[in-house]
């Protein structure tokens, strides 16, 4: 698993050429971009698109009976079709466009949990979330009376099927779990979540903000009922995300925007609704955006999410050891305990790490120097970085069109940074 | 190409302009309201039948001339027909404008054959398809012997 | 008013060789936009700034060590700054960024409206409103038990200060108006409805989505409490919107969506939020697309609102004469009544009509053919269809690129229109 | 330029490896805790007066080396000086980082300026704010007599 060069055919060179910035230098130094995490680079191909739609469609979508207007009409239905071939879901009316995943999960929270939601009702969730898939639970349960549970986590950070189990009980309503922790990569049984889900009768929600960007996910054959991803973690613009939710479920829902383009009628006094998506999409959507998204995955998908998962897999071990290897190197997770090939099955690519007792700022500030970007900081993952019992972490995330000598330059720019503050 | 000759054909004007099957059935055996909530056409059907014969339909409401010729073929077309006919034009018509499929219309139904130039204008095929998903809904309700909804939403034609 | 030709010093040539769509075709004819009231087209500067954006910089902001992201954070800032300015807003807190005027109407009816109405309570608002700033306050009034009031309008669809007076009553705790119709162009005397806003202490809420896009507004002078507007009707970006809120009221709402980057601690059960703006900005931003708007509002603001509004209002006088002028046509609105230079003030660039009684759509259609884009429906404005008694229409609007000539193919293809349906 | 010599200059490092100054007073007069929402870092700031005079100061908490080195300043630069200095050094240390300003301290508070560099890296300015931007909520305090707040966001400074 952990070899030293990338994978023969996997077409790294003409990837990197497809992305416009990795020609560029930062503070002098040839970009290392170590921070996909976060937000991914843009290949070619979907600045393409939105420049397209930019300079040659411009016009609004929907009740327009002119040619432009049905040109972006056309093109951004391609995109949920997209978008909902990408992760197999059923129709067209289970994937909604919202502005970033964090709009996703509220809309499930508040409209989903806020309606249905009773006192005494449990939700279950990890510690392992970003705050996009707690927060608004937190919110719903103070509304409703639901009880937050937190299923416990093995030392370094993992979720068992058992421990998901000790805490569903007949009063367990959603289970709200990310499908990979954007600070450790880790990877949670979802499998095994949504059969206990579903045997608990309960709504399993998966944040895939992070899965979906870097791994092939499944809808149908996952069995979650919702999922919340962002179109800017996965090559797509920036102000797009998606939910996908079950139908029936969707339907039940009250959306959490109300004006335009998701009515059916409209009295003085009080309207009516269309059915799904369109119920969950009100006002001028994010066009250029939207078809953007569609060239994304249509984009990732000619390359293959097996690929690029297996891509990052190599590119994890080679870093786990090179890291590894920096004196006073804490590497956080589950990739610490047996090395990648052991027992995480599917390690999404990010390492968190601290140097020392020096504060993550200020090795990403030293590594900036050597161009090398990687994020630093909580991770809008606070409870995960009181579990982990530091402060912050500096994290290096990796996507399809990192390398192996990036890494080694992230190992110099962290021998670097131990000698500016020895 | 040019849009009026293309979309506007003289067949399609002609049962636009036609006011003969614009009309509100009291009582009907059947009546449906259908809507297109994002242009705000709004047609209603009537139906009588009489042993599994469609002996009278109507249709009354606000359309474009696209929506309002399409539900006046639709009369035209079913009238003194079976159920079983009915739903078969309307699976043809449909396979026409949504999956692009060879018109195949009997004789009674042949001028639905001058909507195929919709096909190159995509967002208006639900104006045509209006009058044909509320009767999809009467159709279902015959068949399922339901009390109709009184509404359809017939926006997202599947 | 009704000059024939275009006011020699405003540039007209320059600005369209700024809009690169200008010079395409639609259906095989130049094209004529005449849809701007639905969405503007796009200048150069403003694509040159997101691909720039895309191509270069491509971090996300915030919590960013290194170079690209420190660059997209001084940018997005910029943005906030120039949108302030553009709005002349007190302090940047006051300007939030939002996906679209549709999401920040509805922040101010659930952020404040849900948060402060009790029953009894009374929203003032108009039959002129699009349903985005109606729908959220039924939504509100039906959960808070408050009353939802309509102004009289006189017969052309106005508002005057005796009519607003005639609905204030002790209970009157908000007035939410449009600043300009988007059916009629109309423009209500914002000024004296913020003074009896003020005198009955309610909290004035402006729909700026047209207005913004096309006349000078000052949200301190015009004393508005909330103004809500969407950049790409304003030659920015599809995705971005924007929320101007008096600073104390915006602190005492409850934001929409929660999540990260709005936080100030999370812990497992409960967490702290940050001030304003961001409380109100949760997840990633469209990073591209506020980038893009800033762009707008300078582009906008150097050739100048008063200067764009004066064209608009020449563009409108020659459209009502000419348009008048084709058998059959009805114009709805004030427009109609004594003309342009009479009884209107500031009439927005905006003409909606309809041609004997042929539907809107067979109308739009064959304009479309023509080359001429115009909207055609309800134009998310039921109740205002129900007020002028007409199931749509068709609305000509105009923006700072338009030409006497565009609006005279419009009347040729109106003549056309009507031998085609003859 | 290379970022490392451009930020980390010898002297802020020594003012961040320096302990001196790191601990918490207990009682102490003024006591009032700082934090950058975005990076978590989290400072606190004790105050110890003697007739207008401060006569001890001093931080403790978690944040970067920037962050950290400019409490250490803070401490050394005030610690034996009146309130009114302190307000004066404060607006100086503002006015050089947030308006470009020239920088002009008293002697007692020249290593400040070693701060100037961060002038091109915009988003670690606020790392070197959270001490002062405490210490100007505390000085609100003196002059109004209230009680202090539990928490100063700075992210935002004015
Ligand atoms: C007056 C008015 N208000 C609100 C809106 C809603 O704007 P958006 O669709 O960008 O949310 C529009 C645009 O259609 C409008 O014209
Ligand atoms: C696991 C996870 N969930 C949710 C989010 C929120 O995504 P966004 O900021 O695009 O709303 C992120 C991104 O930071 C994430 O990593």
């Amino acid at each position: 698993m952990s070899r030293r060069t990338v994978s023969r055919t996997y077409p790294i060179d003409r990837i990197r050429t497809e992305f416009p910035i990795l020609g560029t230098t930062m503070r002098g130094k040839p970009l290392a971009y170590l921070d996909s995490g976060a937000t991914s680079l843009k290949p070619q191909v979907v600045v393409d698109a939105e420049l397209h739609y930019l300079t040659r469609i411009s016009a609004n979508i929907h009740r327009g009976v002119y040619q432009l207007s049905e040109e972006a009409t056309v093109r951004f239905d391609e995109a949920r079709d997209s978008v909902r071939q990408f992760i197999n879901a059923g129709d067209e009316g289970e994937v909604i466009f919202t502005k970033n995943a964090t709009e996703s999960s509220n809309i499930i929270a508040f409209g989903w949990g806020r309606k249905f939601l009773k006192t005494g009702d449990e939700i279950i969730t990890t510690e392992l979330e970003h705050h996009a898939n707690l927060v608004p639970w937190q919110q719903v349960a103070a509304a409703t009376g639901a009880k937050l549970l937190f299923v416990p986590l093995d030392p370094v950070g993992r979720v068992s099927p058992d421990a998901v189990e000790s805490v569903v009980t007949e009063r367990t309503r959603v289970m709200a779990v990310t499908g990979m922790s954007n600070v450790t990569g880790y990877m949670p049984p979802l499998r095994d979540i949504a059969a206990i889900a579903r045997r608990a009768g309960a709504v399993f929600v998966v944040d895939g903000a992070q899965l979906v960007s870097h791994h092939p996910v499944d809808v149908q054959s996952l069995g979650c009922d919702f999922l919340t991803f962002s179109a800017h973690k996965m090559c797509g613009p920036t102000g797009v995300g998606a939910l996908y939710g079950r139908r029936d479920l969707l339907e039940a829902m009250d959306p959490l925007l109300y004006g335009g383009d998701m009515i059916v009628r409209v009295g003085k006094e009080s309207a009516t609704f269309k059915g799904v998506p369109d119920k969950f999409e009100s006002g001028t959507p994010n066009i250029s955006g939207v078809i953007g998204f569609g060239a994304a995955v249509r984009y990732l998908q000619g390359i293959g999410m097996e690929a690029i998962a297996g891509h990052e897999q190599e590119l994890l071990a080679h870093a786990v050891r090179r890291v590894g290897e920096v004196p006073g190197v804490a590497i956080y997770g589950p990739v610490t305990e047996q090395g990648v090939a052991g027992g995480v099955s599917e390690p999404g690519g990010i390492l968190s790490f601290n140097l020392g007792d020096l504060h993550p700022h200020d090795v990403g500030a030293v590594l900036d120097g050597e161009g090398v970007a990687v994020r630093t900081g909580f991770h809008c993952a606070q409870p995960m970085m009181q579990f982990l019992g530091v402060p912050g972490t500096v994290r290096a995330s990796f996507y399809l069109y990192n390398t192996f000598e990036e890494i080694d330059r992230l190992v110099d720019a962290l021998n670097k940074t131990l000698e500016v503050f020895s | 190409m040019n849009i009026a000759d293309d979309l506007y054909k003289e067949i399609i004007l002609d049962h636009y302009r036609s006011k003969k099957n614009r009309r509100r059935l009291d009582p009907a055996d059947y009546h449906q309201e259908g809507v297109n909530p994002s242009c705000g056409d709004d047609i209603e059907l009537f139906i009588k039948t009489d042993g599994g014969i469609i002996s009278e339909v109507t249709y009354d409401g606000i359309g474009c001339s696209i929506c309002t010729a399409s539900a006046n073929m639709l009369c035209e077309a079913l009238v003194g027909n079976s159920i079983e006919f009915a739903g078969k034009v309307l699976s043809r018509f449909k396979g026409m404008l949504i999956r692009a499929e060879e018109p195949d219309f009997p004789d009674s139904a042949a001028d639905l054959e001058a909507m195929q130039g919709l096909r190159d204008y995509p967002v208006r095929i639900k104006c045509a398809l209006l009058a044909w998903n509320t009767l999809d809904q009467i159709l279902n309700d015959i068949q399922s012997d339901e009390k109709p909804q009184s509404l359809v939403d017939t926006e997202r034609p599947g």
